[in-house]
């Protein structure tokens, strides 16, 4: 039952009500990033699901970030996440 | 030369008595050229403050007017310049703060077409532009030529800076964004606003890091590989680690070589909005 | 009015669109005044931005004159303005971008002898300051006077800032350093130099702090009770939890109205260095 | 055996042959902070000690954060060090 802490930036929190910081519990073992991903797009955001995700995947503009380090680097979806690990999803800004 | 060489050193002494700057760090930014592309928020204070750092030469490029409507954040321009082109009214203000530095206005907005012409002569390049297609032009043209590019953003109450394509593992804006965002998720000053002070803090942020790579600063670790993320509304500052080069990167990865900016169709690519694979 | 205001609200319109920020947030700095103590690297920059957000008055204090050593920081002065008063180079350049700022100035450097009767007309005060002996007056004066005090600082490649006397429970300066430190453990930007962007990013976030103060922004979180701190050279930021106010500080205290401002022995406050009790 | 990160900084880091993160080792089960200063000013620092104590103490100036938190809220010299703290020096600056 891992706790992680899901961090939304860039304006991504609007998704979530205002809230840049979620706290979740995750039952099972062998909890990955995907399952995440999955629970945020069905259960954490309630409308506007376009502005998080294209069809199965993270939409284009959106950095995903495990413990502070690009998910490139870790595994993406199929990084299994840890007990207090922080998830940050951060939209990219074009602002000048 | 005597002379305008002292008036230099005591005009820089501040920061030559800096044990990580002297004297040699003076003469290599004397030395150097750095091409602000976007004369706005983020523009305008990176402008001023490499000019007060005496860069060698500076390069504006913008095609917009001045209008009152900027004036809460871009504040190199006044109200008496409003109509005027942008790159003219912060010309003029650089050059009243520092007259030795060279500045070559550009009053285009930057393409495909004549970005590698624009950007050529220079040996850093600042990103404060405001689009998204802008922002892939000059990413590209920069990997394309190898220059560092320091690239600033600012929106609402939040801020972002990283340093591109500034050595072999360093990526670019492609390698991390290898797909556009699709148009409706994204922001504009104009569409969202913005508080002014934070393109501000970007732009203050941009100059350092360009200072810091123009100079050669010991000691220094500019943001090569390192997102920072600036929340405004809570005052917190927040440092990402990137991903390196990647070597599917159209851009910069083993085979940008066939890669034409020019005809490349950046219509399409912005239109498209594909999800990548993850 | 009708003509000044809907003017003033496409000025300001790229703020106001900002959900936090909106129309009541512009009325609200519109009525507000605001003091910038020292018209410096941290200054230059504040007042800018505080006056293209539309702050109502801008009190400015500095008794110092215009030197080019000052312009690769100090980016609200301007070289045909050398040897003039900074308070009044710096007023030009803000009512250039932005004429409808009542600015006011005070050509005199701030003591125990006037600081009250300076900022008691004020609603916020910035300490854009250079010495050690001024920080403890403005701190002293606007703690007697229960004003928000926001405190930058910068030297070499390091920079901090914080809000002190803005609550019943957030420290003031002597809370936190009741003591002095020893004069030659002070380091000053004249004699230790200073790299331009590092007070050009604490004066624009003085000026975010203030407008979030002034204009009473929802669900903003001011660095009241924080300290940020900013290693330029690293291009990394802190923060740090204070204590809070301090029931035994002289000025914001239990007995703080024993405390008075024009009677006490500074000389020997900032020379007297003894170590406080650990 | 507590490992603790040392951090200097707004200039102090001079003291410490430019380094700003010092990690050091305590043996013992009652480690105070007191003692870590102590062991900072008689074997770290090789000269201008005046710039870090006066005397017993802390010179004023310098604030003391563990976990980034002011030691004022931790107890000060009495704080009993744990593992992974780490203990922050932070000269304040007075530039403009
Ligand atoms: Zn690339
Ligand atoms: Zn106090």
């Amino acid at each position: 039952m891992p706790q992680v802490e899901l961090q939304f930036g860039g304006g991504l929190e609007s998704l979530t009500g205002g809230n840049k910081v979620v706290p979740a519990n995750f039952s099972g073992e062998q909890v990955v990033l995907g399952r995440v991903i999955d629970w945020i797009r069905t259960c954490l955001i309630k409308e506007k699901h376009e502005y998080f995700v294209q069809g199965e995947h993270i939409r284009p503009g959106i950095l995903v970030l495990i413990n502070d380090v690009d998910w490139e680097l870790e595994g993406k979806t199929s990084y299994v996440i840890q007990e207090g690990d922080r998830i940050t999803f951060i939209s990219t800004l074009h602002g000048g | 030369m005597t002379t305008k060489e002292s008036w230099n050193i005591s005009r820089y002494s501040r920061q030559i008595l800096l044990p990580q700057f002297g004297k040699k760090s003076q003469e290599l930014l004397a030395k150097k050229k750095i091409l602000i592309i976007g004369a706005g928020g983020l523009g305008c204070p990176a402008a001023l403050y490499l000019a007060g750092a005496g860069i060698g030469t500076l390069g504006i490029v913008d095609n917009d007017m001045v209008e009152i409507s900027n004036l809460h954040r871009q504040i190199g321009h006044k109200e008496s310049l409003s109509g005027k082109p942008k790159a003219e009214s912060l010309r003029e203000t650089v050059q009243n703060l520092n007259s030795s530095v060279q500045v070559h206005i550009v009053l285009q907005r930057l393409t495909q077409f004549n970005a590698i012409e624009i950007i050529a002569g220079y040996d850093i390049v600042l990103d404060c532009t405001d689009n998204v297609l802008t922002r892939y032009v000059v990413n590209d043209a920069c990997a394309a030529l190898s220059k560092p590019l320091v690239s600033g953003a600012a929106i609402g109450w939040d801020g972002q800076i990283t340093v591109y394509s500034a050595s072999v593992d360093c990526p670019c804006y492609r390698c991390i964004f290898p797909e556009p965002p699709p148009p409706k998720c994204v922001g504009s000053c104009d569409a969202s606003g913005v508080l002014g002070p934070i393109p501000g803090v970007i732009g203050c942020l941009q100059a350092l890091e360009s200072i810091k790579l123009a100079a050669n600063i010991e000691d220094a670790e500019p943001l090569i590989g390192r997102l920072l993320v600036f929340d405004g509304l809570e005052t917190k500052f927040r440092t990402f680690q990137l991903r390196k080069r990647s070597s599917n990167c159209i851009v910069c990865g083993d085979s940008s070589e066939d890669f034409s900016i020019v005809e490349y169709d950046y219509a399409s690519f912005i239109g498209l909005n594909e999800s990548f694979t993850i």
